[in-house]
């Protein structure tokens, strides 16, 4: 089959962006290590959204400027950070206290694989892994009331990560609820994927076949 | 008068044995007790149980106490990650144990610990890789497994200022796991950047009592270091 | 803008349904939600089951909900007591149920909840006659008792300060049962003493974070009733 | 037998002061309500003993002067206190954490019956009792390094307080470790109870008179 492209996949900040525009004000939110981090770029000051960092910090602002930095404000992803007026620190037990407990609104992860029943694989490649670094992200996925996964559609090699069974080992159990990656948004519904947006031009047929699991439009 | 601490990093170290399980608190050098480290490698215990966010990085701290031959196992949420160079060449030749954990159920299973909580249910790691060999059950439909508390016989903290008493206060994020762990080990030994008169610290903002430390070592080390 | 503050106590208590599970804070009358407590009576749910330290004491307050007959069933650590006559009355003629807890049982059932721990082990009354019905097991040779996670429909809290984002600070031993009550909850409702700008509440000192917390009314009740 | 009485019981605040001598400075301790509230009133300030209260408390100091109440500071015990230099405050969580944990050095409660074995009665004077007041004493007494309990060495009918087994319902088995009462202080041994100090005069047969379980002396 000879595809026509007349579509452009989104760069990562436009990636970002795009899922950036769907978390509402009031919202609490972690963001994971990668892409999940430059999401909080492009959530607008004024909009309120409530950031929380699991080593202990709730209402993060932007990375400081070069000459403003505290060195003991950090962030998970070990990258320097502010407060937003209205933030508070707590300790590890505490922070994950909130994790475990379902008080973050989202926690957006990335992923090497989802599987249509919300699967998420996103800590090896295999199970031969011996000596991972799982960090908070089995914690968070299991806990927070949404995960949503941002990723490239596609491995390097073309590979679907959109699959009906994650081949890899598991982060958690049909934890996630929307999947963002360079091409499409697609919600994992009790029925499976089902595309909410694509990239303009780009066709269900086009998406599916880079897709290993079936989507539906919703 | 009850007066917590001591003169040296040597001396707030005495006693610690071969084959204990030493809690090291820090995430990424932020509130970690370096020095409280590096006198650990000087004062020779072996054969360590060591708990820590990671395996080490770079060459310094954990990383070293790792190269040094001295840890049995360690109990980590981070193990191979960047810079973790060190552990990567121990584990490699089979020279150290490795017990991965979630960080927050490794967070979770100290504060158990302190708590006087000798199990409780999680669902974090259910239905995965780490649950394999762990007792599970469903409550109200959902699976969970059941994970056990984890006491340290030594905890090494770092705190931003203390009193006499042992009453800790820390900087924006060097809080970290230091609280959970001063409360779960037998033994905590802290360094302090400060040191306050008793009273001085507002009975609000003290984020572990005094009853959690055992000694308390003044150590203005500074800032953590500058991350590129 | 987030803004959690509500401009009347009968706003903050809107929508609170038949049947719910309420936590009620405080710990003789320090710290207590009297605003919402009354509130509640004027709002009308019934059939409450009401998680409070004690059965109510005097005329006010939780004893007067129980006395106005809206509780279903009470649990708490002191149930028989002084001052507690209206609860000794209704129970007397079988108007409510009453499930005694051990007070740390009772306020780690609430932060199991909190947590996403649905059960943990706790030798707290084991071997006694609360454990009756109750699972147990031993670990390392000591036996503990399974005790469940206690969330709340609702949960009633008196602060000190607040902030617009619902952050909240407490006075002196006014902390008590608010925090892990406030977090324990689907539906955290607040009375604050004070209101505060956002950013003026320290970030070491606020001991539950406005993540906690849903509404909040200023209600500036003064001191507790001076004790005899 | 005709009994020639040539000692005195102690009275409440003598008992008191006897037990008090026994903290040694640099407990934690926590004090019931009644007799072992007393306690704290005679160990002097220049010996530092922190005092905890369930009520998220550490560090308490003696009753304030009746014009200087703070309304915001009361005990367990609902009495006003205040507050030590050094002292802190936590939730109830956090507080019965450190007692369910095994970080109180000692906890003096008072109580019905204690028994040979260290099983300790102290809320209820029948299994009848269906809406009793147990308050935070079961956690305490699980809890707590070492449980000392001060009470009269009988009731007032006469009947024995230190018995072989309790017959009232239970707060925690084998808990206790030590018994003061007016007339002596008896540690709770593997072997039983052993009477480690009685008032002037008072006779080893005079005491075992008086107590159902077998007396020892040390």
């Amino acid at each position: 089959m000879v595809e026509t492209v007349t579509w452009q996949p989104l760069d990562r900040d436009a990636l970002a962006a795009r899922l950036a525009r769907d978390i509402p004000e009031g919202w609490s939110v972690n963001l994971g290590i990668g892409i999940p981090t430059l999401v909080g770029n492009f959530v607008p000051p004024e909009r309120e959204v409530i950031f929380h960092s699991e080593n202990g910090i709730l209402g993060m602002g932007p990375a400081p400027a070069p000459d403003k930095v505290n060195r003991w404000l950090i962030n998970a992803s070990s990258q320097y950070v502010t407060l937003r007026p209205g933030a508070s620190y707590m300790s590890h037990s505490d922070s994950f206290a909130l994790v475990r407990g379902g008080h973050l609104d989202l926690c957006v992860l990335g992923a090497f694989q989802v599987a249509e029943n919300g699967d998420l694989a996103n800590w090896a490649r295999s199970d031969d892994d011996n000596a991972p670094a799982i960090g908070g992200a089995m914690d968070l996925a299991a806990g927070a009331k949404r995960i949503w996964v941002v990723m490239e559609h596609n491995t390097r090699s073309g590979d679907a990560r959109l699959l009906r069974r994650c081949t890899y080992p598991l982060t958690a159990k049909g934890c996630v609820t929307r999947v963002y990656t360079e091409l499409a948004v697609i919600d994992v519904t009790p029925a499976g994927f089902a595309v909410i947006d694509m990239v303009p031009g780009l066709t269900i047929e086009a998406l599916q076949e880079r897709t290993d699991a079936p989507l539906a439009l919703p | 008068m009850i007066d917590k601490s001591v003169r040296s990093v040597a001396e707030a170290l005495a006693g610690i044995k071969d084959g204990a399980t030493v809690l090291i608190a820090g995430f990424a050098q932020v509130g970690e007790p370096r020095a409280l480290i590096d006198g650990l490698i000087e004062q020779g215990a072996r054969d360590l149980t060591v708990v820590h966010n990671t395996a080490g990085r770079g060459r310094e701290g954990v990383a070293r106490l790792i190269g040094e031959g001295r840890v049995r196992k360690i109990v980590c949420s981070f193990a191979r990650s960047r810079g973790s160079v060190i552990f990567e060449e121990v584990f490699a030749r089979g020279g150290i144990e490795l017990e991965i954990l979630p960080q927050g159920t490794m967070a979770e299973r100290m504060r158990a610990a302190a708590a006087g909580i000798p199990a409780f249910y999680t669902a974090t790691a259910a239905g995965t890789k780490l649950a394999e060999g762990k007792e599970s059950r469903v409550f109200n439909g959902r699976e969970y497994i059941l994970e056990h508390a984890l006491p340290g016989d030594v905890a090494l903290v770092e705190a931003w200022r203390a009193d006499r008493w042992g009453n800790l206060v820390y900087r924006d994020a060097g809080r970290n796991f230091n609280p959970v762990m001063a409360a779960a080990a037998t033994l905590t030994i802290v360094q302090t950047q400060h040191m306050a008169e008793l009273g001085e610290l507002p009975p609000e903002e003290i984020a572990t009592p005094g009853i959690y430390v055992d000694r308390l070592v003044h150590v203005a080390a500074g800032d953590p270091p500058l991350k590129n």
